[in-house]
């Protein structure tokens, strides 16, 4: 046990080392008057790739914000980033590292970004008064935000997802009548990610009177064989792939290697970025993927930021070949819903650094409608959102796109909306029965009654 | 039944790809004792070179030769800093440093040339071919074509060159072999050298089946139940355990999946590896010791 | 005899795992075309004295921790055993250590292959091997480990030849042999020595045996040498009663081989 | 009890060691160590040092303790790690769910036994294999265990997304849910499981382990019951992984699934016991300090002297790189483990010798098991 | 110990044992009388330590059976061997190497403990005690055999005539009424020789073990057994008083062969 004194000794040492490292470069006087975003980002580790076109997005947008906007109101943004790899315990230590904000400067909104570590943030974030934001990720039943006030599982969650995709099907087969006898098979990543999408999809089925049928796919799903010979067994009208990393890649090309049309599947918002398709080469022509983040490199904001930021050396992005991209965009689509946010927390809390709870009444408050998004430039990009106590989600609308071998199109009618009217009050009794489970009392609703 | 057929087929064909990464273990614990748990980051670290040169506008075998090369280097700077001041040291500790280095390799490779996800073409058509009812993909055939010839150039190397029977030699008894004068590390840096080709080779195939990404570290993990049911040492044992790894996943995908109500192909083929294991505790191929006291 | 000295063996200290001293002080030499017997009970120092020659401690954790090793007026202390084999020192293993999944021919082929000879002189070289060991010819595509314990020591020593020695370092030779093989083996050990004027330093235990074919001899004890001379010499004053009668031992090798009474 | 002998049990403190001035010499450090963890630590640490640093640096030593149990003590190597961990995580949650009335520590215990029953038969093929065919049998218990709890809403209570959360922690009407109740309460679990497994290694069931490790053949030779031992083993390991788990799940992250005890898991906790030294108690801390803090420390002093100027992409893969280095590289200077190392230090500090010839000497190739 | 106390306390019957189509011990039979020491003697691969095996039960004779104390077995588990009496060292170094002397001694008590893990995990007071009882005899067998100088020594780094020594000491704690010995004096000098042989003799005369052992130095052999079995390629050549085998001329053609 000596041994262990000297050696939380020595690592103390070394922690005082790594401090005094930090003490001795000047901290920016004025931190306490900017805004702190602090960014825990993944770029390396097994889903580098998408982490780095996301990060890339929230960045350029933060930098224009700082260099063409002058801040927010004039409060500018600074950041730090921590890497969790997209591993759990390492965003929690990022999440730790940076929630008591930096220079006087507090956190006014976390993103996560990464499911598990959502999951393991979600009471802490209470606890700190932290809201955390998870735009397509995170838990379906954080939308009533009575019972999870400080989680913003924003514009799509996934239960909105499985049900847009059925509707564009719907689109497709000429209305949700068509629907009634239709094999719809949904491929999975099999993780708690993967089935959070099962109980939607049966209450939908049920509805519409379609076929569900539910196929797993184990981690990492580098093959794919046997469930694809399924597939070709079962003769599915729709596959609905709702993979994470390789998995789609290697779902398409199976799919192709079956001779499974690949315009008959529809990817979920994390099997619909060019880094999904584009491995799998020529066979993912004609793909479809449902997003809350269409891709394009012309939506009006995204001209701004390739002016001010990309064409001056300053975007993040090394392979400006992503530029443009669902995960870019997606990156841009975040830092404008925080911004955004912040902004509206300012009108009440005025034109300054803001924290975690007056962050939280912010998102709450929030009301990006058609104009505001004309405005910010992001209309088309960004789907109007109106967030609320009881709806932390607000949209719930995807667009599809058609990859044509070299780049996505948006093929669905403008947003495909989901059903939320028929999910929600299944989402509110899921809600109570986790305040129940974990003894919390919901916070009423200061807008109704 | 053609439906049983052609998923054996295609799972007897996958298997042959697991076999591909297992042979890379087999080299090097043969011929060095040691489980290297950094073929996986040799896979990507292969891999992600070509892909690399290929799209700096390399021709395919220039591309080819020069990412050997670098696998070669790799393998003598392995040998020097890894193995030889750990020579003598237990398996575990050896084992473990494998991992290091494969965080090592990991990193490396993705900070010299990043973590995009890459596309390889190899220009392999992959429509699928009937034969009958039965619908075989022409990719896996082919895949499982160059993993034969790369198996059987392995035999050839093994059973015919110098070089493959001193491998021998060392796998059997590196102490005479030294003694014949049999240089030990050199024959390391070629083992691992080799490794490193077939390295190369498993790292086209899988990365031209799903891209060239992180997650090609991952096909460590099927390799290892074709390890357990063909053993440690064994290269033709890699190929059947390879096989029957290939053909029962895919069998208990279809069959035993449903029945559980999930996917249960991350845990199937290692039971079924701990089966064989209680039957036969070294493998199918590999030798029992008798232990003497 | 010339006076040039061939392999000298200057006052060598071995330990392994820097515990366990395993040599104290042992001082030998052999004279080119000579027959050198190393005399001692299991576990005196015999196998570990060919290792510090042969430079093979290194891979048992041993080291030669004082004196030297010369060999035709060079220190060996920097070569590594690949490099002594190619200087003509060639080591024969306690207990054959055969390579068991490699043919008999395989196996004969393994020693010299740091010669990197071309196809003809490997060819020659075999069929010298087997003319020495026609036994070995016989069995030449059987699996080594399935030959019989008198094959295998064929086999170990004509694995060594094949890198065209000087100096063999024979450990054991008789160890677990039928007395008859065991004869075989040693006339074949005195035809090589008198016919290619090949040396050997051979380790045994069994000396009635070995002084017949030697020609000097040392004997060790607990690490130490405790007697040398002539095999003559030896064998008149009864080197039996020396070590064996009521012997002394040392140290961690294992061998042992039949006694006299 | 003789003065060597309480020299013998020295990593921690044994009953009747104080009596011994020699003892007592040991022991007061120890002492102070405690002490300063139990009172000063809490008064003293922050938010950040609680919920990122310390508590998952003692669970994660936990885990390292159990493993060490049964591969550095025992010599069964073990892949399997994280599955018990995930059982233990899931026992608790369900005793907590299913039986509301049973206090928290009970139900940390029941949970650990549980995970040292699944331990059990994880560990029936040890008495066929060994080596790394173990190794690797033991990996179909790894991804089994976390399919089923993954697979089967039970587990879970059915929630959607098949993880579990914490309960209210609390002992005695106590709320412990502040980072600084869960640091205590973790220390708490971690040092009393410590001081057990250190008793448990100097008895006649630790020397059983140790036989069985050293030279299982002999050991059946001289009567040691080979099959229990391994067994027995698995359970203790297990059960202490299990109890890790737990508090992983409840007192560290607050929610888990299953996938949180993957692999990765299993192969962090074998780094810790290498690196800290197998069979050693001191050197599951040690291991835990490397493994745990290094990439933060890594992170941070690389973020305060490059960050902003170097990419941040670049920056994480140095670190990467840096941590993999540095486990060649300590492996390479001393691969019986960190705490080795220390020890060797620390005589060295203290040549005049608290330490005896018997501690003194051991050598240096302590690492080996197969 | 049980009726048959009269007859031998150890007999094989044409025991045979192959390794690999490789015979290591042919149709072996002889008996070992209660109370003796019993030398087998051979030259190296001539099948001793195989047969060791077979009788505490580490191998299985392919043929044959073994008697002891009267109980036939062909088979028996090691652990099953040493709780019936039989007690063993070995030819090669078998120590718990990371286990200091007192702590290889007190592993040969294990079958004598009664306590269970949990009492070891919580020193509860039948732990207690009954370790305190273990440790003092323990105690006394590594005073009697002279280690008590390398008591909380760890065995690996002990000389190997020490260690031998440890092996005895290990074997002999358990107070067994057979004890095998594979090469007890290899590698030791005169002087510690003369020592072990002392302290076979008095386990055998004073704790009234029944001693077979495998030696080589035939002096050491000669004074020291009541009874001599020459083993040659898994045959028995000999087999009777050390002066009977002395004078066997199949013995002497055996070992001597053409060689003299």
């Amino acid at each position: 046990m000596n041994i262990l004194r000297q050696r939380i000794r020595r690592a103390a040492a070394l922690f005082a080392v790594a401090a005094g490292v930090g003490a001795a470069l000047p901290a920016a006087a004025d931190d306490a008057k900017q805004q702190y975003f602090p960014l825990a980002t993944f770029r390396v580790g097994a889903y580098a790739s998408s982490g780095i076109p996301v990060w890339a997005g929230t960045i350029d947008y933060l930098r224009y914000i700082n260099e063409v906007e002058g801040g927010i109101n004039g409060v500018k943004l600074f950041w730090d980033e921590c890497e969790t790899e997209w591993a759990v315990e390492k965003g929690v230590e990022c999440y730790e590292r940076v929630k008591g904000g930096k220079n006087g400067s507090p956190v006014p909104i976390f993103l996560p970004h990464g499911d598990p570590i959502t999951k393991a943030l979600t009471e802490k974030s209470v606890a700190d008064k932290i809201p955390l934001v998870t735009i397509a990720h995170g838990r379906t039943e954080a939308i009533d935000g009575r019972v999870f006030p400080y989680s913003f599982p924003a514009v799509f969650t996934f239960w909105s997802e499985a049900s847009s995709a059925i509707n564009f099907i719907a689109e497709r087969a000429g209305g949700k009548d068509k629907l009634k006898g239709l094999k719809i098979a949904t491929v999975y990543h099999d993780s708690p990610y993967g089935k959070e999408t099962q109980t939607p999809l049966a209450l939908l089925a049920k509805t519409y009177g379609f076929e569900d049928i539910q196929i797993p796919v184990p981690h990492p799903g580098n093959d794919q064989s046997a469930q694809w010979a399924r597939i070709r067994q079962l003769k599915p009208d729709w596959v609905f792939l709702r993979g994470w990393g390789v998995m789609t890649p290697v779902a398409i090309k199976t799919a192709a290697k079956v001779g499974f049309p690949v315009d008959r599947i529809i990817g979920g918002v994390w099997s619909g970025s060019e880094e999904d398709v584009r491995p799998a080469g020529k066979v993912g022509k004609g793909y479809l993927a449902i997003t809350p983040f269409p891709a394009g490199a012309d939506f009006e904001i995204l001209k701004k930021i390739k002016e001010h930021i990309v064409d001056k050396g300053k975007s993040d992005l090394k392979d400006l070949k992503s530029f443009g991209s669902v995960y870019y965009n997606s990156g841009v689509n975040e830092a404008i819903i925080a911004v955004e946010a912040i902004r509206t927390a300012q009108k009440k809390f005025g034109a300054r650094p803001i924290n975690g709870e007056e962050g939280q009444w912010g998102l709450e408050n929030l009301n990006l409608d058609d104009a505001r998004l004309k405005e910010i430039g992001a209309y088309g990009l960004q789907q109007p959102l109106k967030l609320s106590v009881r709806d932390h989600e607000g949209g719930g609308a995807g667009k599809v796109l058609q990859w044509d071998g070299e780049a996505w199109a948006i093929v669905s009618d403008g947003w495909v909306k989901s059903d939320r009217e028929l999910l929600l009050p299944l989402i509110y009794e899921r809600a109570a029965a986790y305040a129940k489970e974990k003894r919390i009392t919901p916070r009423p609703d200061p807008t109704s009654n | 039944m053609a439906f049983l057929i052609e998923t054996l087929i295609g799972g007897l064909l996958s298997g042959v790809m697991y076999a591909l990464v297992a042979i890379g273990f087999v080299l090097i614990y043969k011929a060095s004792g040691v489980f290297n748990f950094a073929q996986g980051a040799m896979v990507l670290c292969a891999a992600l070179t070509f892909v690399t040169l290929r799209d700096q506008g390399l021709a395919f075998w220039f591309a080819a030769l020069v990412t050997l090369a670098i696998m070669v280097v790799l393998a003598i700077a392995v040998e020097r800093v890894v193995l030889r001041p750990l020579m003598n040291q237990s398996q575990i500790t050896l084992f473990m440093a494998t991992l290091g280095l494969s965080f090592v390799i990991e990193g490396m490779s993705q900070l010299v040339m990043g973590a995009s996800v890459h596309e390889l073409d190899l220009g392999i058509v992959d429509t699928p071919v009937e034969v009958g009812p039965i619908l075989v993909s022409q990719f896996d055939l082919v895949a499982a074509a160059a993993a034969g010839i790369l198996v059987l150039a392995l035999s050839v190397f093994f059973n015919v060159t110098r070089i493959g029977i001193s491998l021998r030699a060392i796998a059997d008894d590196p102490q005479a072999a030294l003694s014949i004068g049999i240089r030990l590390q050199r024959l390391w840096r070629i083992v691992w050298g080799v490794a490193g080709f077939v390295a190369l080779v498993a790292g086209l195939l899988w990365g031209s089946r799903q891209g060239v990404q992180f997650s090609l570290t991952f096909v460590v993990l099927k390799a290892l139940p074709v390890l357990i049911i063909g053993g440690f040492t064994s290269i033709a044992g890699a190929i059947v355990g390879g096989l029957i790894v290939g053909a029962a996943d895919a069998l208990a995908e279809i069959y035993v999946g449903p029945l559980l109500g999930g996917s249960v192909s991350t845990w199937f083929v290692y039971v079924l590896a701990v089966a064989f294991l209680l039957i036969r505790p070294a493998g199918l191929f590999g030798e029992r010791a008798i232990e003497r006291v | 005899m010339a006076a040039a000295p061939f392999l000298e063996v200057d006052d060598i200290e071995a330990t392994y795992e820097d515990v366990i001293l395993a040599l104290r002080g042992v001082s030998l030499r052999v004279e080119e075309g000579a027959i050198v017997a190393l005399l001692g009970a299991n576990g005196a120092g015999k196998t570990t004295t060919l290792k510090a020659i042969s430079n093979l401690l290194a891979s048992e954790r041993g080291a030669l921790t004082r004196g030297s090793v010369i060999w035709k007026g060079r220190s060996t202390a920097r070569l590594d055993p690949a490099e002594l084999v190619a200087r003509g020192i060639v080591q024969v293993l306690e207990g054959r250590r055969v390579f068991p999944q490699l043919t008999v021919e395989e196996n004969l082929l393994t020693g010299g292959y740091l010669r990197r000879p071309s196809r003809a002189e490997v060819g020659n070289d075999l069929a010298r091997i087997y003319t020495w060991f026609p036994r070995l010819k016989e069995k030449r595509r059987i699996r080594a480990g399935l030959t019989s314990g008198g094959e295998q020591q064929m086999i170990a020593i004509g694995r060594a030849l094949m890198t065209r020695p000087t100096l063999v370092l024979l450990d054991e030779p008789s160890m677990g042999l039928a007395p008859i093989i065991v004869q075989e083996i040693f006339e074949i050990i005195r035809t090589l020595n008198e016919d290619e004027g090949v040396s050997f330093l051979l380790a045994e235990q069994n000396a009635a045996l070995v002084l017949r074919y030697a020609d000097h001899a040392y004997v060790l004890e607990t690490g130490r040498l405790a007697a040398a001379g002539t095999a003559a010499d030896l064998a008149a004053q009864g080197v039996e009663a020396l070590y064996l009668g009521d012997a002394p031992g040392a140290a961690a090798a294992t061998s042992s081989s039949a006694q006299q009474f | 009890m003789s003065s060597a002998e309480t020299e013998a049990a020295a990593d921690f403190v044994a009953p009747g060691a104080a009596r011994d001035w020699r003892g007592l010499r040991r022991a007061l450090p120890l002492g102070l160590l405690l002490a300063v963890a139990f009172v000063i630590v809490p008064l003293a640490g922050t938010d950040y040092w609680f919920n990122a640093i310390l508590i998952p640096f003692l669970i994660m030593a936990l885990a390292g303790l159990g493993l060490n149990l049964l591969m550095g003590y025992a010599g069964q190597a073990s892949l399997g790690t994280g599955a018990f961990m995930a059982t233990g995580a899931y026992a608790t949650y369900n005793l907590l769910l299913r039986l509301p009335d049973i206090p928290l520590p009970i139900s940390l215990v029941l949970g650990g036994l549980i995970a040292g029953a699944v331990g059990v038969v994880v560990g029936l093929p040890s008495l066929r294999i060994k080596g790394f065919y173990l190794l690797a049998s033991t990996l179909a218990a790894q991804f089994l265990l976390e399919w089923i709890f993954n697979q089967y809403g039970w587990f879970s209570n059915y929630s959607t997304s098949s993880s579990i959360s914490a309960p209210k922690l609390a002992i005695l009407g106590q709320d412990l849910s502040s980072p600084v109740g869960r640091y205590l309460m973790t220390l708490t679990a971690v040092v009393a499981i410590a001081a057990v497994a250190a008793r448990l290694v100097k008895s006649q069931t630790g020397r059983a382990w140790s036989a069985v490790r050293d030279m299982d053949t002999a050991a059946a030779v001289i009567g040691v019951p080979v099959a229990r031992s391994k067994l027995s083993a698995f359970f203790v390991g297990a059960a202490v992984c299990g109890v890790a788990g737990a508090l992983w799940a409840f007192a560290y992250l607050g929610t888990v699934d299953a996938r949180s005890f993957g692999l990765d898991r299993s192969f962090q906790v074998m780094f810790i016991i290498i690196v800290g030294g197998m069979g050693s108690i001191a050197g599951n801390f040690i291991g835990s300090a490397f493994i745990v803090l290094l990439p933060i420390l890594l992170s941070q002093v690389s973020d305060r002297l490059f960050g902003g100027t170097v990419d941040a992409g670049q920056l994480a893969n140095l670190q990467r790189i840096a941590f993999g280095a540095l486990i060649i590289w300590f492996l390479i200077k001393e691969p019986a483990g960190l705490a080795a190392l220390a020890e060797r230090g620390w005589r060295r500090l203290r040549p005049s010798g608290t330490a005896g010839p018997e501690r003194g000497s051991r050598p240096g190739n302590t690492g080996k098991i197969f | 110990m049980s009726a048959s106390s009269a007859g031998p306390i150890l007999e094989l019957r044409d025991v045979s044992l192959s390794f690999k189509g490789v015979k290591a011990l042919n149709a072996l039979s002889f008996a070992v009388a209660r109370g003796e020491i019993c030398a087998l003697i051979g030259p190296n691969g001539a099948g001793k330590s195989s047969l060791l095996n077979i009788i505490n039960g580490v191998y299985r004779a392919d043929e044959g059976e073994v008697v002891f104390d009267g109980a036939p077995f062909r088979r028996i588990r090691p652990l099953e061997a040493a709780r019936r009496g039989i007690g063993r060292t070995f030819q090669h170094n078998a120590l718990f190497k990371r286990l200091s002397v007192i702590d290889n001694v007190l592993a040969g008590l294990t079958r004598h403990s009664r306590t269970t893990l949990v009492e070891h995990a919580f020193g509860l007071p039948r732990d207690l005690a009954e370790s305190r009882a273990l440790r003092a005899r323990a105690e006394d067998i590594i005073e009697h055999l002279e280690l008590t100088p390398h008591r909380g020594t760890v065995v690996s780094t002990l000389p190997y005539g020490v260690q031998k020594r440890v092996d005895l000491a290990r074997a002999l704690v358990g107070r067994p009424s057979l004890l095998l010995l594979d090469e007890p004096m290899a590698g030791m000098n005169q002087d510690e020789k003369r020592q072990m042989s002392r302290f076979v003799t008095e386990a055998n005369a004073v704790l009234g073990a029944t001693v077979v052992l495998i030696e080589h130095d035939i002096g050491v052999v000669m004074d020291l057994s009541h009874h001599v079995v020459v083993l040659d390629y898994g045959r028995k050549v000999g087999d009777g008083t050390p002066r009977q085998v002395r004078n066997d001329p199949d013995v002497i053609a055996a070992y001597l062969g053409t060689v003299h």
